[in-house]
């Protein structure tokens, strides 16, 4: 929740006749809703969608209760409605391929079937492979071959078919 | 020495671990479950790591999960803490074969602590006092009898496959044997489908007592005197303190050095607790061994001013006793911890929550090891155990005094806590006087 | 519960024709209602839903300073507005008359004039004497003969004529 | 012994005589200003009352507010603290006649000790070593010259009535002292309207050491070894050790006998600082004496073992030096105390205001002395000291070691504190050789 934020989008919108205003930026995300003025009372609505805010967390945002989900800080996952995540089931290392030099599995663009295999992740020298739980394009791939993933983290964005 | 440490664990014990790490200057590595994201460990280690969802089950007990972590982050050593994985052989094992440095006893000795029945003839043919008893199941009530002359009176006659109180049987004197002798032999086959029934010394006001030790790789194994654990609820500890005024120099001596030579005899190293019952003769009764270091070891670290933790560390690292120890071992004044858990102190209802407001006492003889703060959630998954208050004073009296001071002024809002039971101990007379066994408690709640 | 945001929250919209105001940021879900301004002056109304509510008294009240007599915590202050408050400007053992025996400097009802001795404050064996600073009748009177008087306590409260 | 002590004081002190007094079972009556309604001394207090506004002369400074506080609770002593009345004659004086104990040297030693020449030419009779120098005025040149014969180069000539750096002038050859002498008495003439000046030795690098002593009302005084107190900036302590890497046993116990029979013979009792200025020999110059605890008293308990402020309130009520400290003072180990201000670490400027997040560390060997909490408003009226943080270890080694990690876990928010200028010293290698003296925080500022 970033107060400042929410403080200049109303500040912003309080002399004009605005009645409805949304701003992404990032995994920010305010959208703002109020009834013209003059006319009845309802109210300005504020929505704020949150993910998690920065990587390297200020340690007032580390001392953020989680609630028992754990949804209050998730690990980077950046928020897009239409995207379906995929998130590592396991802590270890991200192989784009099944051996070093042969082709990615999966390119950003391209189509997958669900069950589809998109990478690997090597823990305890044994290699999971990771299926597409939906078909679809994968849209985005948040995670460079051979870095050390942990548990939840984001590796595709797939837009469903 | 280890460059990067890994802690498999949780809550003030992976603190105590990291801050040992760090004074060593050792880089750290702490593992979370999705439940812990905001904990202190997280935050106190060089580097963190997700390993899993809430459920322990699935992170902190997770052996792939904890060994990739380790190899991914490029550790080269895990401390355990306690519990989760601490007494798990296989997982010492693993770390092993993955080259990994497990800190810790070696799995053999794990694995031979693990089989209490094993462990028990293991400690007595090493000489250590055994409560005296059958050990095995009696073929017949001949043989109660003549084991019931060995052992002496009062005896309690336990199903071998039982727990819970079913099948058991205290007899006071010999004319009662026969009849109890059946009693037990009926519930237990009708509790347990197995009627085999075994004696034992029975303990009217058993005190429990432990000894602390470590031992390095080249076989020497040192004790560090005992810790006076009698403040129990059902098998919970509560309060701990060294020494016990109930062990003198003589016998603290006398049982170090039996301990010193069974543990070297079986290879065992780093850190351990050897348990035992005292009866009301003060004699002491070996029950287990635990291969771990334990909730408890501050009091044994204030009184002998030795860092258990930081020895660990060393010792898993190769050094030699005489390296990291003084020549001997002198107990100077007195120390109690009493465990501030997120419970309801009358009903014992864990109390998870979120802690509005967390203000640890502070200043002399006072320590808390502990991984609370203001505004930190108590997730619901772990254990309760939210603080440990430890005070060292020159002697039990000031000790005493010190710790209701500091009980006195420690806040914890928003969540329940042991802290006023805790008060009702350090006000009772019998504690006051040290004259209390493992059944003080109950006898304090029933009041 | 994050005190602290909801206090931010009220803040920010405090001088604002704001309404209505949501906010949800993970788990915590904050959400104000108040009347639309120059409705009736009923003051803002505050929902807070999150997991625990707060089972021990607040910190902040336990912290507030125990009296001398071990009552309240500010010195006992009575807020009406009417009144001209009479606080002790010094600590010290407070005497209704001048010595044992004699009557009361003022009784309640009395009509004081400005610099009228209402009573003493005995400090370090020394007899202070408290003087009207308002004239007009005496409300109340909050302390008893004898008792002992920190600085700043309320002792009368003065209806100014 | 005191049923009920008043502690005229407030923050950490107050929480530090409350905590002894607790220890002793003594009933505790805490003072505070409109200011410190929500100080935590308040609340430790069994009892509080409020003496006046925010304003220190007004409140803490206030003497008949602080004895009538005394009077109508019905409080028996008085614990100065240290600062405001501390060492003020005339309160102690007050205390007497108003059948108030106060917790501290008798009236007659303050005095003494607060006028700086007659506590130089006390000690100096009693055989305490002293700076060399002329102490009284000089009414020629020809002294003055006399005067470098005995005292040596280098030397400084300061202006009697002076201060400020004015008047001063170092002179380190026998050359330089007829032109150095006239430029200084012209300089103090102008500056002070009065031309005398005289001399002294010059220290180039002088280190901060001081002995802490207790004395009983029969005439026994004991030193308790000393402390290291150069990192300081313009006079203002920051970190304080003890023992100090330049005192030997020999020295330490030469110097202690001396200021032991020093400080009886001139009737001293209750706790004291004598102050020395070290020179580049290793030879120790009395400065002053300090007629009350100090804040930086902890590291002498950590080393020592004796809670000072509980044998303040022991000797004060009479008791013998011989019950209350061991036969011998043992100095066990290395303690670093440093201090965490409200401020600003670059530019000093102090840093009142509301402490939104505090969590001070715990673990082995630290203590954290301290009357602040998580969302306590930090006032602006009194001085900025917020935390002592103290750490105890075996060796120097080990303390610095468990004193970093210490302060890289220590978390205070909303306010700006001393904490990364503490961690920059803790990472210099001069302060980690030991080589530093009271210039040393003016050159690491100067890096």
């Amino acid at each position: 929740m970033n107060l400042d934020h929410i403080k200049e989008l109303l500040e912003l919108i309080a002399d004009t006749d605005v009645t409805e205003l949304e701003v992404q930026d990032g995994d920010e995300k305010i959208r703002i809703r109020r009834k013209a003025a003059g006319a009845d009372d309802a109210p300005p609505y504020v929505v704020v969608t949150s993910g998690m805010a920065s990587v390297a967390p200020s340690y007032q945002d580390a001392l953020q209760a989680p609630t028992p989900g754990g949804a209050a800080a998730e690990p980077a996952a950046p928020a897009d409605d239409d995207l379906v995540m995929v998130k590592s089931p396991m802590v270890g290392t991200f192989y784009e391929s099944a051996s070093p030099g042969s082709p990615a599995f999966v390119d950003i663009g391209d189509t997958v079937e669900k069950g589809e295999t998109l990478c690997i992740i090597e823990a305890m020298k044994l290699m999971n492979e990771i299926e597409a739980e939906v078909s679809g394009v994968v849209a985005k791939r948040f995670v460079a071959n051979g870095e050390p993933i942990e548990y939840g983290q984001a590796l595709f964005g797939i837009r469903p078919a | 020495m280890f460059e990067k440490v890994l802690i498999a664990n949780r809550g003030e014990i992976a603190v105590r671990v990291i801050a040992a790490c760090k004074d060593l200057g050792i880089r750290t590595v702490a593992v979370y479950s999705e439940a812990d994201r905001s904990a202190l460990h997280v935050r106190h280690a060089d580097e963190a790591l997700c390993i899993g969802p809430a459920k322990a089950a699935d992170s902190y007990l997770n052996v792939p999960s904890v060994i990739s972590a380790a190899e991914i982050t490029g550790a080269d050593a895990i401390h355990p803490g306690y519990g989760f994985l601490a007494e798990n052989a296989a997982f010492a094992e693993v770390c092993e074969v993955s080259g990994l440095a497990f800190i810790g006893p070696p799995s053999h000795a794990i694995r031979l602590m693990g089989d209490k029945a094993r462990a028990r003839r293991a400690m007595r043919e090493a000489g250590v006092p055994i409560l005296p008893g059958t050990e095995e199941a009696l073929d017949s009530f001949d043989d109660a009898r003549k084991a019931s002359e060995d052992i002496g009176y009062p005896l309690i006659i336990k199903a071998a496959a039982g727990g819970g109180g079913r099948g058991m049987r205290v007899v006071r004197q010999s004319k009662d044997l026969e009849s109890a002798y059946n009693q037990a032999q009926n519930e237990a086959a009708a509790s347990f489908s197995c009627a085999d029934v075994y004696i034992e010394k029975f303990i009217d006001r058993p005190r429990h007592i432990e000894f602390q030790v470590l031992g390095d790789n080249y076989g020497r194994v040192v004790s560090l005197g005992e810790r006076e654990c009698s403040v129990q609820r059902r098998h919970q500890k509560l309060l701990e303190e060294a020494p016990s005024s109930r062990v003198s120099a003589e016998l603290r001596d006398r049982i170090g050095k039996t301990i010193e030579g069974a543990l070297s005899a079986i290879g065992y190293s780093n850190a351990g607790t050897v348990e035992f019952l005292m009866d009301e003769q003060g004699e002491l009764h070996f029950i287990e061994l635990n291969a771990r270091i334990q909730v408890e070891h501050p009091v044994t670290e204030m009184v002998t001013g030795v860092d258990l933790v930081k020895s660990q560390l060393l010792l898993a690292a190769g050094a030699r006793i005489e390296d990291i120890l003084p020549e001997t071992i002198e107990i100077k004044g007195h120390a109690i911890e009493c465990r501030i858990n997120a419970e309801n102190p009358d009903t014992f209802a864990p109390s998870a929550g979120l802690i509005t407001k967390f203000v640890p006492p502070g200043g002399i003889g006072v320590r808390v090891d502990s991984a609370a703060y203001s505004d930190w959630f108590v997730p619901p998954y772990y254990d309760s155990l939210v603080a440990k208050l430890i005070v060292h004073g020159p002697n039990r009296t000031d000790s005493m005094a010190r710790m209701r001071r500091a009980l006195d002024v420690f806040v914890v809002e928003g969540i329940h806590t042991s802290i006023p039971l805790q008060q009702r101990i350090l006000a009772d007379e019998g504690f006051i006087g040290g004259d209390y066994d493992t059944h003080f408690i109950e006898r304090l709640l029933s009041r």
